[in-house]
């Protein structure tokens, strides 16, 4: 992630930032992976395999399909991105009662 | 008592909801919007209707189970009211926790738009007691996310409290893959809360509830929750 | 979204023009007209105003000479949509449109798209969307992309039209492999609105604001609207322009809060935005209302950044609109966008003078004489050469009757199309009285007991063999399917599908059809209301089959009015119209033997209009249970759709004197398989020779021994075999039965 | 993938396989991304990212959705493995003219 300025400077806990300082935040980027959980029936992922057969793919054994969001965050440490974009898996981003999720950084 | 129908953007079934649910009652169900966060006072029946909220993107039925309304629709579930979802209804009811299971892409990973087969499963539920138990009955599912999701406990569960609503049958009422249009557990069509108040289907009632249209096996549901819903005033 | 600035623009010069598909002489034209080298950003609007597919440059000419009015046409050819009044105040509003090239290269975002723009055309005029129609023509199904493209047209058609929630109710597929470079993908929508609610696109009043409704705009399709008019070649893979993503989701959005924006009195004109999406919109407002438009592009709604004016000016972005706002109401209008969480921005207004100035960043990017771009458009009268004459028909093959008509149900030209449908929600708006699979689809009026009916047709092979006699029959198959269901035929509107009309033969092929829908139309008392042309539709040389989809609407007074195709056990039926046993380019041939051979049946449109009113008499005497019309496959295949309708045997009788394949495969038109009961059978004939149509007593429901049987003359094959052979066809053809 | 005789030969690379063996060996996991390509449309991306808003997170800069296919494959190298994945989505996982692709190794 790029280091800006403002960011090296000391802050108290939940200050309020300007807005044109806001501004020259560059959001960090999050990935987040939302998987079938292990025994949850994967049709998608059946139909991908059945198709890879018919077009001469042999040796596909098995085939997992999921989804894959990138978040463009504006928090101040890496650490509380991962906590902000776990907290949105939770309330929206993944199913827990089918899916798994998991946060990952990038860049 | 009187009926509500949500409505969220992308809904796309709400006018045939709140016609069917009009002839049933006698007087047109109020239209709640998404953002409103009271249903109108005197509600005695909820209705989710069908179509593509929040275009069905990231789950269907996920954006709308967390919209402002669903906080009193719970709360009015919560209290014993009745609850009708019908389709993506279904779906943003399994999301907001007032039904059980999952629902997930057809089989054929096709969207699925026929006339199916249907036999009534249980009667004991203010949607279905005008129904003959076993009854074999014909309505148009309409989806492309249908296949009905439940581990085996939850099936277990769900057949030993007499939960399951509706099964896809053959016209003589058999249970079997060739009446299946979309790859659900068992053949569920329709599962009812554990109160029984709360009914959510993949097959459209309000599709088939007028004579002229070819057939009327969906009214029974709207007479019935009416007449629960007056009951209940 | 702030805007830095793009890179410089490159100099306009001959040769760029020319990538931008102006001729010399067209790219001379607009130098003549400016006195002045154009600027990046008008030769980008000039362009897209001036190719076929904005211009209508190479067809003009021609379109003028077919009929638009009537006495139920409330508005003909010219605005977004055509509209036909349907009695008590109400009126239906329909298009179709081609999303060929779109749906070639990327099908499922390709159809999808073409289905957003057809539906836009209609909800701008006003009309709630009430049914949909789709034409599909492949390639040959053993091609290597066919199924693919099937597929992926397939899913997007329902995947936009579905989660907007208009019922598909009917439509055409065909394979063929004159396709197998270029498919087609024609979409028809049709909506209702009561008359005083119509909404046209002339801007009116100078200094009204002229406003940006819907989807933000992005780099989608940018010289789209040229692509579209482009013969294709060996590297349209590696020059793939952006593709337009449609999004069902905005686009219902956008038609609730059009219509709620309608009611609320705010609108003076509006307008979708298609091809080359502000640039056309925005002239042709300025153009119907005689006015000039500035814009200021700073407003506009970006979703990408750094875009410059010519950009802007030739997005194909999805889901916008523009408006002329009565200015009291702005206010009232933006807190309706706002509820449905669109873009509503003021990006212009209109003008006195006739100018179409686009600004961004303070400076003037294009300054052109409005009504110049649509008038001043070249306009050609391309050479033609009359057709080919076909090559002459030779012998019957040697084939039994019943096992003739076992491959024809199954082969993926006539089996069940249930495998497409049902990918469609026919039923959504809980309208629906008799969706796909019958004759033509029938849709109840909202609230009445009227009901419309909506029909698509064409026959390439005979248009090829001679265009006139294919285009005349393309409009009387879709009288005919109209007719069928009980429904009185209103108007219709047309997709001209063609290959490349600088080649005399394929201009004489679009001349011919058209002299032969004109011709119909006029016979028919049908106007064409609406329609849309496609030219170019070739790769290297090799173009499609003429194929001028004709989709028509008819209206039933009451639901009782309403024939249903399926015949009950028992029933006696009666064919009406004349048999003389035409096998020239029949699917007998055609479809089974690879033989296109011999003339397509001549059409004579004065017995078409006998029979047609004769069926909807029957109907009102109570003398028949069901209809069919008859087109190609003839006898035996009507007969066997009815059989399969109604789960029954069928005896149809051999004729004497008449070879079996000519009287059973024979595509005669004009002609109709009626269902009637042994008490009301004399009084349907003697009310067919009063009318002066033929009529004869060809055959049963049910009748046969054993299991149900489908029996032609003395061949026999069992029901059951029919049903699966027609049944499973198409999914046997995609690989997934 | 059909055993081939040539396969039963000793290799440099890894041991031998006869074909009998073949089967035991365990498949090789690659993961494929697939996104849309910069500049294309991702209504879904769109939804999300209001809709996290509604639910109150705020500083969502930007939402982008794709899917993530996890593949197993019993080739005889991961390079030989990475190199089929890749005509999997030319064939069929990505539709390249509105996605981007890339190909993982897992594990
Ligand atoms: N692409 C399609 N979408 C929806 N319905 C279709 C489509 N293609 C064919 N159908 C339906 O299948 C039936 C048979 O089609 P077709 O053989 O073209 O009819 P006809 O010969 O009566 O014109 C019709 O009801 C038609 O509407
Ligand atoms: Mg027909």
């Amino acid at each position: 992630m790029a280091v800006c300025p403002t960011r090296a400077l000391p802050r108290p806990e939940g200050s309020a930032i300007t807005g044109a300082l806001f501004q020259e935040v560059s959001p960090m980027r999050l990935r987040v992976f939302v998987t079938l959980k292990p025994g949850v029936l994967d049709p998608q992922g059946e139909a991908i395999r059945h198709a890879l057969s018919g077009l001469g793919f042999d040796g596909v054994e098995g085939v997992r399909a999921g989804k894959v969001i990138d978040l463009d965050l504006t928090e101040d440490t890496p650490e509380q991105a991962e906590a902000r974009a776990t907290e949105m898996c939770e309330a929206l981003l993944a199913n827990t009662v089918i899916e798994d999720y998991r946060v990952e950084r990038l860049g | 008592m009187s009926a509500a129908v949500v409505v969220f953007p992308g809904s796309n079934c709400d006018r045939d909801l709140a016609v069917a649910l009009e002839a049933a009652m006698g007087r047109a169900p109020a239209m709640v919007w998404h953002k409103d966060t009271a249903l109108p006072a005197g509600t005695g029946l909820v209705a989710i209707p069908g179509g593509f909220s929040f275009g069905d993107y990231l789950r269907c039925g996920a954006i709308a189970a967390r919209a402002p309304i669903m906080r009193a629709v719970a709360e009015h579930a919560a209290r014993g009211g009745l609850v009708l979802g019908i389709c993506n209804g279904w779906q943003v009811l399994i999301e907001a926790g007032l039904l059980p299971g999952a629902l997930m892409r057809n089989a054929s990973l096709k969207f699925v738009c026929r006339l199916v087969g249907l036999r009534v499963e249980s009667t004991d539920s203010p949607f279905t007691a005008r129904y003959g138990r076993g009854a074999s009955i014909a309505l148009p599912v309409a989806h492309h996310d249908g296949a009905f999701v439940a581990d085996p406990d939850l099936l277990q569960r769900l057949d030993g409290e007499g939960r399951i609503a509706f099964r896809y049958a053959e016209a003589t009422g058999e249970i079997t893959p060739a009446a299946n249009p979309n790859g659900s557990t068992a053949n569920i069509a329709g599962v009812l809360s554990e109160n029984r108040r709360v009914l959510g289907m993949m097959p459209h009632p309000e599709r088939r509830a007028d004579p002229a249209l070819g057939g009327n096996d969906g009214a029974a549901i709207f007479q019935a929750a009416a007449a629960a819903a007056l009951e209940a005033a | 979204m702030s805007h830095t600035a793009p890179p410089a623009e490159p100099e306009v010069t001959q040769a760029l023009a020319a990538e931008h598909g102006l001729k010399p002489d067209e790219y001379q034209r607009l130098l003549d007209l400016l006195q002045r080298t154009p600027s990046f950003t008008e030769l980008g609007i000039v362009s897209a105003m001036w190719n076929e597919h904005c211009s209508y440059k190479s067809s003009k000419i021609h379109l003028r000479t077919l009929p638009t009015e009537g006495p139920q046409v409330i508005c003909g050819p010219g605005e977004n949509a055509g509209i036909v009044d349907i009695g008590d105040g109400l009126a239906v509003v329909f298009k179709m449109e081609s999303h060929n090239h779109p749906s070639y290269i990327e099908p499922y975002q390709g159809a999808a798209t073409g289905v957003g723009g057809i539906l836009r055309d209609v909800f701008t005029m006003g009309a709630r969307p009430i049914a949909a129609l789709n034409s599909l023509s492949f390639g040959a199904p053993e091609h290597l992309r066919t199924r693919s493209l099937v597929s992926g047209v397939v899913a997007g058609i329902g995947g936009y039209g579905n989660a907007f929630g208009v019922p598909t109710v009917g439509g055409e597929v065909r394979f063929h492999p004159a396709y197998n470079g270029n498919g087609l993908v024609n979409a028809f929508a049709a909506g209702l609105v009561e008359h005083e609610a119509i909404f046209y696109s002339a801007a009116s009043g100078v200094g009204m604001p002229v406003v940006y409704l819907g989807a933000k705009t992005g780099r989608d399709g940018v010289g789209g609207a040229t692509m579209a008019s482009a013969e294709f070649d060996d590297d349209t893979a590696a020059k793939r322009p952006t593709v337009q993503v449609g999004d069902p989701f905005t686009e219902k959005r956008l038609l609730e809060a059009c219509l709620e924006l309608m009611a609320s009195g705010a609108v003076i004109s509006i307008q979708d935005m298609g091809a080359a999406g502000l640039t056309c919109s925005a002239v042709e407002m300025g153009d119907k209302g005689d006015l000039g438009i500035a814009l200021d592009l700073d407003a506009v709604p970006t979703r990408e950044t750094a875009m410059s004016a010519y950009e802007m000016m030739l997005s194909e972005s999805q889901e916008r609109m523009l408006m002329v706002l009565r200015p009291d109401k702005e206010a009232e209008a933006r807190a309706i966008f706002d509820k449905w969480d669109l873009d509503f921005a003021v990006v212009g207004q209109t003008i006195a003078e006739d100018r179409f100035r686009v600004r961004l960043g303070g400076v003037l990017k294009a300054d052109l004489p409005l009504k110049a771009l649509s008038g001043e458009a070249p306009l050609y009268d391309r050479p033609w050469t009359a057709p080919p004459a076909p090559t002459p028909l030779g012998p019957l093959p040697k084939i039994d009757p019943a096992e003739a008509l076992l491959r024809l149900l199954a082969h993926p030209n006539h089996c069940a199309r249930a495998w497409v449908w049902q990918q469609y929600d026919h039923t959504v708006m809980a309208d629906t009285v008799a969706g796909p699979g019958s004759d033509a689809a029938v849709v109840r009026v909202h609230g009445t007991d009227k009901a419309l009916a909506f029909t698509s047709d064409v026959n390439p092979r005979y248009c090829k063999a001679d265009p006139a006699t294919g285009g005349r029959q393309a409009v009387a198959e879709a009288f005919r399917n109209l007719s069928a269901t009980g429904a009185q035929p209103l108007a219709v509107t047309d997709n001209l599908n063609f290959g490349n009309p600088e080649r005399p033969e394929i201009m004489g092929q679009f001349v011919g059809c058209i002299e032969g829908i004109g011709e119909a139309c006029r016979a028919l008392d049908m106007p064409v209301v609406s329609g849309n042309v496609s030219l170019y539709n070739e790769t290297d040389g090799r173009a499609i089959l003429p194929t001028p989809t004709i989709a028509a609407v008819g209206l039933l007074k009451t639901l009782e009015a309403r024939i249903p195709l399926a015949p009950s056990e028992g029933d006696t039926l009666v064919l009406l119209g004349a048999t003389l046993g035409h096998l020239g380019q029949s699917a007998l041939l055609g479809d089974l033997y690879g033989r296109e051979e011999g003339a397509p049946p001549p059409v004579d449109l004065a017995e078409e209009r006998r029979a047609g009113e004769l069926v909807r008499a029957l109907k009102a005497a109570g003398l028949i249970t069901a209809a069919h019309d008859l087109s190609d496959g003839g006898l035996a295949l009507a007969g066997a759709e009815m059989a399969l309708a109604a789960g029954c045997g069928m005896t149809l009788d051999a004729r004497e004197g008449m070879a079996a394949l000519a009287w059973f495969f024979g595509e005669d038109q004009g002609r109709y398989l009626v269902a009637t009961t042994e008490a009301t059978r004399e009084a349907l004939l003697e009310r067919a020779r009063v009318a002066g149509v033929s009529a004869r007593t060809v055959g049963a429901v049910g009748g046969a021994t054993g299991g149900a049987m489908v029996r032609l003359g003395d061949t026999e094959v069992p029901l059951a075999r029919l049903q699966e052979a027609h049944a499973s066809g198409f999914a046997r053809m995609m690989g997934d039965a």
